[in-house]
């Protein structure tokens, strides 16, 4: 039976807690029919979260799933995908969760290349605790802990993650609720470490200070800023730094940890065999 | 036993400005010259959610800063109404939102439409001024001078007249 | 040829809906209006397209979009 | 920034913030966590308007070492954070008690353990003030039990970390740093204020942990014509690695004697209530002002209850609870998690009297109801 | 892997690995950090052996993390650490006392406060084992003397958190953890095994938080057809976010029982010496040896002197130490730190002996004869 | 009067207490020449260093100086640069400290742009605790928790430092010893976070297992696989692998964190002026 | 009072093998049935500095590990010498590296030139097998033949003859 | 013309030398040799052409090279 995204959905924990107009709503819808699409079983998938806004999502979902610390969602996954790598394994975290607090654990994961898919929900600010900026804030920005604007630039987080080894990288924002979908299904059967980040509104903290409270306008501002990959390398240099790049950023083939670690070192689940999920 | 105090829970959604509405109570009573503690409880969501101010009022020193037995409850939402059943005695005035809350019944239960009036004033947002002037009037532990007062130095221009109006309405409208 | 007209059902769950308004800005086709609260109304349905940038985008799973045979 | 001076009227975390700055505080690094987020804020507005920085450091453990960096290069530092960051901040905390580098560390306490209710008040984190890094070190902890300490502890916080050049804990919680209440800020030159001790020999030969009878090394910012080596391993004099026995023990030594022998200086407690009592409550923080209502209530009941209410946690008040020991016949310990402070009054208990434990652990306070009943039950 | 059988002679950290395999361990997450390096050494050679996995992490918060999930995915795990990386992994072994997730923390106690001496050993992190994360939380801890010990405790610390779902620490310190000594590995069919418990009711309607009267959940590992919800944040029976005060009430009220009704079973000492003494003697680890031998010395002096040993260390043996402090005229705590086992002793003494504490702290251990000075001193 | 590399070095506590052969005593001869030729007084330089081998460095060294704990150098470092911008302050750290357990604090340093130089010694593995691998040593090497080889690929330590933000990238070796004094002096100089990382023989454990155990056939390995960047930027893609890029990697402009800082909020130290040290 | 024990210092410097030749000899001991524990103390140079192996030996049980009234010390550096001066009896051997260490001659003192023996021998690395053949003839623990089988069990075919030959060698050369 | 031949004093401080052989291995000139027990030895100090390859990678700070005028 063709399951529904609303299979994956604990209908008895909605509604969610997210604000009016919060993006997180369109990621966990694009998530779920991502899941539906790839016919995957809630049982055989673990969502694995941290804490913020975007860490509450496993509350809402029916897979199983793991909520831990904050900043720690790839770290606990790592052990969980290793573990059983029979398992689908996502993690989702918020910009502050993945590259501020979780900063290392990211580069490691994607170094290390464990079969593992991160939806990273980059909103430009710690949605949960108020709106303080996060390591991905865009300089100059106004947060609650930078009512001047932030004196530190924010990480290009697909980059970072390209430098630190990562097999799959791409970018989209919640207004390109298909192309979304479509990134994280291919995330998701993509072997080793997979980004998806997902530029998302906050209406009410960095939506508010810095572009408009309201969420249509914030739609409207994500589908400004984002530029196909492609056209976006040709931009000039100026442009490039208004606007960021979406699509697919790197495919790499390097074989997942797991998959190496027993060609190395041997074992039942030989070299042959390795990390069959996701393929 | 110390001074006469009162205890005052203002509870209802986050985003209602109840927070802000039980600081400024306490500002007004502290204008007063009474003393005035408040205290909140919210859950993690920023809009929605349960939220809750609890003001304690006093003549004399004020120690516990929870209302253990509260004056006057105001309760904006169901939540907010039923959370305090237990804890109140026969005394305690329940004001509630009829747009949003199902009473008991309770003797002391008073409803009044503040979603409605808020709406009918041209923003929801106001239902915390409004609110407040129902609560100074069946509980007067400040005027609603001292009340005005704290609004004006609080809210910006263009919002002051329309919450000053609010807490008018909320004040005449209620009927002790 | 001439097509059957597509049916297509809209249905808003007001209890999950918490008024964004995303619904209504982002309807190439104008199906949607808000109401003074702020909550949408289907205004137009014979618009609709089924260009799905609405229930997709919906952050509450309001929306269901259901073709008819 | 435009001081407050006279009554205001605030919350908790606000005037934590006000008395760092007032203290001399120049340099904040954090990472914002609930209950604790309005200190960042208002320490990132305020700082840069007395030439300060607030620095928002990546996780909890950048934000504590980084304000360590700031106050060896001489600027007085704070950072907050409640249970989950002060977990990460353990090492380092043991770092700065080992190489002696003062800063405040505010701990606004929520419901735990690990992320538990974020926004709900605890007092679970006592004994890992005492106990949470790994060897054997000591620590000062106050806490506040009103917006007015929240300012007072805090000024004091910073003044006892300068004079005995070791981190001080506020440790608060989510009740009192939400909580509103009038507070008094007295005038700038009423404020007593201590900086830290420079040396007074010669830079040359200068060894920065060598001290005098007082057992307090005289350290400058790094910068002046003194060479400064800090250091996280076991250090002589110099600062320099030593990894006999002797330096070991010496070292360690005086890191406890230093606060050891000024417990006088350093521990506050206040008694409420009648001199002579049946019951003693011991309680601290929020719970400290129910058991002052409960006092009250009590004698309305004609139950004779008075409350030792400690206001320096660590090192504990081993001399005051032993007079209440001493005097009451019976104890009560009220506390906002399973029983933490009660360990230290029955290990100092060769009084006898029985001493007993109230505890709550829902994220909410308890109350005065609760205390009453927990008197009655003991004194009947 | 060749398993070992009968008598060997190897290294305390060798044993804890032979142990740890033969326990069912199948996953190894750690960071290397003296003294507690060869565990995780071995651990990377036999584990792909056993068709487990070494994973060396980023950190220590990686470390414990890593093995968190993995025993949440089904796997036994474990990890190896010393106090800096101990301090570390305090968040989240919080995390997993409150998530319930069983696995076994090796801790080989090294000299601190912070970097302190990395080579020598100590028992500095003995309070920090019970109270190093935030909030009200549970833990089982045990103390190997010997060698043969750390085979023999490891396989009980697995089994005990399997049986619990908690971790369990395994403190151990540099002397044990270096010390070569004979042990004797048993037969594998002579261990007893104890696996986590599975559910028995269908999948459909499951809820991994909800217990029968052992208030022990019973969860399956990811990937059956039971759906497992595991949660940091307050959560209801189900796993999901609930934040009633009666549900987190509740939450950290069964996590305290079921360690608490179990004590019996947790709980091990030893008794050394004549049944009735003068001075008993409370010690753990190396130096319950050193406290053998000065029983043993102190004999042949005619002096009347025993030893309490306490295997496990958290919980805290109450009623073998009451029964202590009952019995004996004196009592004499020694430890590589500067008293912390001694406090749990003073708190629980309403029997009135002296509890005396004899410490070292500069990297060396105590010697017989310093503890027969001290008994000598008690005893005079 | 001029100073001399020995100015620098505490003699009371010499001689180190490195392995014979270790590359860690060139990389201190080499940082200490680089204060002597910009005559920077020790008072006026503090070190911060980690926990590794190479984290001894500051116990010979007669600079201010910091030791702290492994993996927060940069962390503490930044505390000590922002709180007085007149001092140089310059952070050595092991593949261990920098990449391994201080990752984060390495790409939040590289990203934040504070007035910064890290020196990393990277000798492919753990030193100080008995030859472990980290996040730099090479896949498939052996080390004392990789018998059959690691399974992980290293980091590619620079380009991380690129990708999160690093204003000055540079990598050479402990033979290329004047390459390495010049590129410290430069980096030093260099507004914002500067990186230097040298790769070093550690012939006692990565040397012996991967190598040689051979200080000398160790430094004419580091000859062989140093390639000068630009003449790296044109091999062909399997040499680029047994070898890696030497030389000055990215040299950007980024005006430093603090005077940003100070730009964006104001105070005494104004826009004009910000950090001024090493300029 | 238990069982005779002896107790067995060997102190030098990390990377002379000493820790191997104390596991050594108390897996010798354990081979002739006796109980050995072996502990070490050493520093954080992974070569140079400060390493010592304590060695107790016991027909009883072993509680106390380590050396409190060592039967023999041997030093092969001055640092070893010097720690021990303080804590031992007047019965304790001490034997030291001529080469290495400059005694304070006391009566139980007993010079070897081990570092130039072994260079001697061809290998700087059998100093610690010529050591414990030494050590075996002043303090006759296990047999020489014991410490024959362990070296046999545990060096590579290469190096072992070598340490053979110094084992005896040190064993033979030793004036008790 | 003809310029005055420098004089190059060479410096082993055998108290630092850890006998890594590096200064050997790496001088082109052979100006040192090793004894038996791996300690360099300046057998050819006259080859010295001051290229600074030995005394700036003694990692122990042994070596000095000195122009004389
Ligand atoms: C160790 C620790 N530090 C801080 C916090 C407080 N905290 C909770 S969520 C959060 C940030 C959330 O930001 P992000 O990850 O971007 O998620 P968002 O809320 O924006 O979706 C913080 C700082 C915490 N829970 N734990
Ligand atoms: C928190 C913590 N974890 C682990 C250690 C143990 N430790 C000390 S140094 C080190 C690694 C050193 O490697 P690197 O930084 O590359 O320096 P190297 O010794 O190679 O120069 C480790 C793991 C520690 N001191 N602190
Ligand atoms: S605070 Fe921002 S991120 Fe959080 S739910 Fe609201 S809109 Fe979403
Ligand atoms: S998008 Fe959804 S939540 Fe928003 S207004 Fe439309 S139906 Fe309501
Ligand atoms: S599917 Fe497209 S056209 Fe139809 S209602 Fe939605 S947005 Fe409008
Ligand atoms: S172990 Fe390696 S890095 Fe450490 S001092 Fe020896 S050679 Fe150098
Ligand atoms: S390079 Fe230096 S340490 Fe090495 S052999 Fe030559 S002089 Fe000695
Ligand atoms: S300077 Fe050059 S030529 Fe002279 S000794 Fe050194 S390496 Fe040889
Ligand atoms: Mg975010
Ligand atoms: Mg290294």
């Amino acid at each position: 039976m063709a399951l529904s995204y609303k299979d994956y959905l604990e209908q008895s924990q909605l509604p969610h807690m997210w604000c009016p107009g919060c993006g997180d709503g369109i990621i966990l819808r694009a998530y779920t029919e991502a899941l539906a699409e790839l016919n995957l079983a809630p049982k055989d998938v673990v969502t694995v979260t941290g804490i913020g806004c975007w860490g509450k999502a496993d509350d809402y979902l029916s897979t199983q799933a793991f909520h831990g610390t904050h900043g720690r969602a790839l770290a606990f996954a790592t052990g969980i995908k290793t573990a059983n790598p029979d398992l689908t394994v996502v993690t989702l975290m918020g910009d502050g969760d993945a590259v501020t607090i979780g900063g290392n654990h990211f580069i490691h994961a994607a170094r290390r290349n464990v079969n593992l898919t991160a939806i990273v929900t980059n909103n430009y600010n710690y949605g949960m605790t108020g709106g303080q900026y996060s390591a991905t804030t865009p300089l100059e920005s106004k947060t609650t802990t930078s009512p001047n604007g932030v004196a530190e630039p924010g990480f290009d987080v697909c980059f970072l993650a390209e430098a630190a080894g990562a097999n799959f990288v791409a970018r989209t924002t919640v207004y390109h609720a298909v192309a979304l979908k479509n990134l994280i299904k291919e995330g998701i059967l993509h072997p080793g470490f997979s980004l998806v980040e997902v530029i998302s509104p906050c209406p009410t903290y960095f939506g508010r200070f810095n572009v408009h409270p309201s969420p249509v306008n914030m739609m409207n501002w994500l589908k400004e800023k984002a530029i196909p990959v492609q056209k976006y390398r040709e931009l000039p240099l100026e442009e490039q730094h208004e606007h960021f790049a979406v699509g697919k950023l790197v495919k790499k083939d390097r074989p997942d940890f797991y998959t190496t670690y027993r060609r190395i070192n041997g074992g039942k689940k030989g070299a042959e065999e390795g990390d069959t999920n996701g393929r | 036993m110390g001074a006469k105090q009162w205890q005052i829970v203002l509870g209802g959604t986050g985003g209602q400005g109840l927070i802000l509405g039980g600081v400024s109570l306490a500002k007004a009573a502290v204008a007063e010259g009474k003393n005035a503690v408040q205290t909140q409880t919210y859950g993690i969501q920023t809009r929605g959610g349960y939220s809750q101010a609890e003001v304690v009022i006093s003549e004399g020193t004020v120690y516990f800063p929870k209302c253990d037995n509260p004056d006057l409850v105001l309760a904006l939402s169901q939540a907010a109404y039923d959370r305090y059943q237990s804890k109140i005695s026969a005394d305690c005035i329940v004001l509630y939102d009829r747009d949003a809350v199902t009473s008991k019944g309770r003797a002391k239960d008073l409803g009044y439409p503040f979603q409605a009036k808020a709406l009918d004033l041209g923003n929801e947002k106001v239902i915390n001024s409004l609110a407040l002037g129902a609560v100074l009037k069946l509980c007067p532990v400040v005027s609603k001078e001292s009340m005005a007062k704290v609004l004006e130095g609080a809210l910006p221009a263009k919002a002051l007249n329309l919450n000053l109006r609010a807490l008018e309405l909320g004040y005449g409208e209620i009927i002790n | 040829m001439v097509s059957e007209p597509r049916k297509i059902r809209i249905e808003i769950d007001k209890k999950s809906c918490k008024r964004c308004g995303i619904c209504q800005g982002l309807c190439p086709q104008a199906v949607y209006s808000l109401a003074k609260d702020g909550s949408p109304e289907i205004t137009n349905p014979e618009r609709c397209t089924n260009c799905r940038l609405c229930d997709l985008r919906c952050p509450d799973f309001a929306i269901t979009l259901e073709v008819l045979a | 920034m435009n001081r407050p001076v006279g009554v205001q009227f605030m919350q908790g975390n606000e005037a934590c913030v006000y008395a760092a700055l007032d203290a001399g505080a120049k340099f904040y690094g954090g990472y914002p966590i609930t209950p604790s987020s309005e200190i960042a804020e208002l320490s990132a507005k305020f700082l840069p308007q007395v030439d300060g920085v607030y620095l928002q450091m990546e996780d909890e453990i950048g934000s504590i070492a980084a304000i360590i960096g700031a106050s060896a290069a001489g600027q007085k530092s704070y950072t907050a954070t409640s249970g989950p960051g002060f977990s990460l901040m353990q090492e380092n905390l043991g770092m700065a008690v080992y190489a002696e580098v003062p800063l405040v560390l505010i701990n606004v306490m929520r419901n735990g353990p690990s992320t538990g209710l974020a926004t709900r008040p605890a007092q679970g984190d006592v004994m890992q003030a005492r106990w949470g890094t790994h060897g054997d070190h000591p620590i000062i902890a106050l806490s506040p039990g009103s917006v007015q300490e929240c300012y007072d502890l805090t000024v004091r916080a910073f003044n006892l970390s300068e004079k005995y050049r070791i981190p001080v804990i506020l440790l608060g919680d989510e009740v009192i740093g939400h909580m509103r209440e009038s507070l008094t800020i007295p005038e700038a030159d009423k404020l007593e204020i201590i900086n830290r001790k420079l040396p007074t020999v010669p830079a040359q030969g200068y060894k920065p942990y060598q001290t005098d009878e007082d057992d307090i090394p005289a350290i400058p910012p790094y910068g002046t014509d003194y060479i400064v080596h800090i250091s996280s391993s076991c250090h002589d004099e110099s600062g320099y690695s030593h990894s006999a026995p002797q330096t070991a023990d010496k070292l360690v030594q005086r890191l406890h004697r230093k606060i050891d022998k000024n417990k006088k200086d350093i521990i506050q407690v206040e008694w409420f209530g009648p001199e002579q009592a049946d019951l003693t409550i011991i309680a601290y923080g929020a719970i400290s002002r129910v058991a002052k209502q409960a006092v009250i209530n009590a004698q309305d009941k004609g139950l004779s209850v008075n409350l030792l209410r400690l206001i320096t946690l660590w090192p504990f008040a081993d001399e005051e609870v032993k007079a209440a020991l001493e005097k009451a016949k019976a104890i009560l310990v009220p506390e906002l998690n399973l029983g933490q402070i009660v360990h230290e009054v029955e290990r100092l208990n060769t009084f006898g009297p029985p001493v007993h434990s109230l505890s709550r652990i829902d994220g909410e306070i308890l109350i005065p109801a609760q205390i009453m009943e927990k008197i009655e039950e003991v004194l009947k």
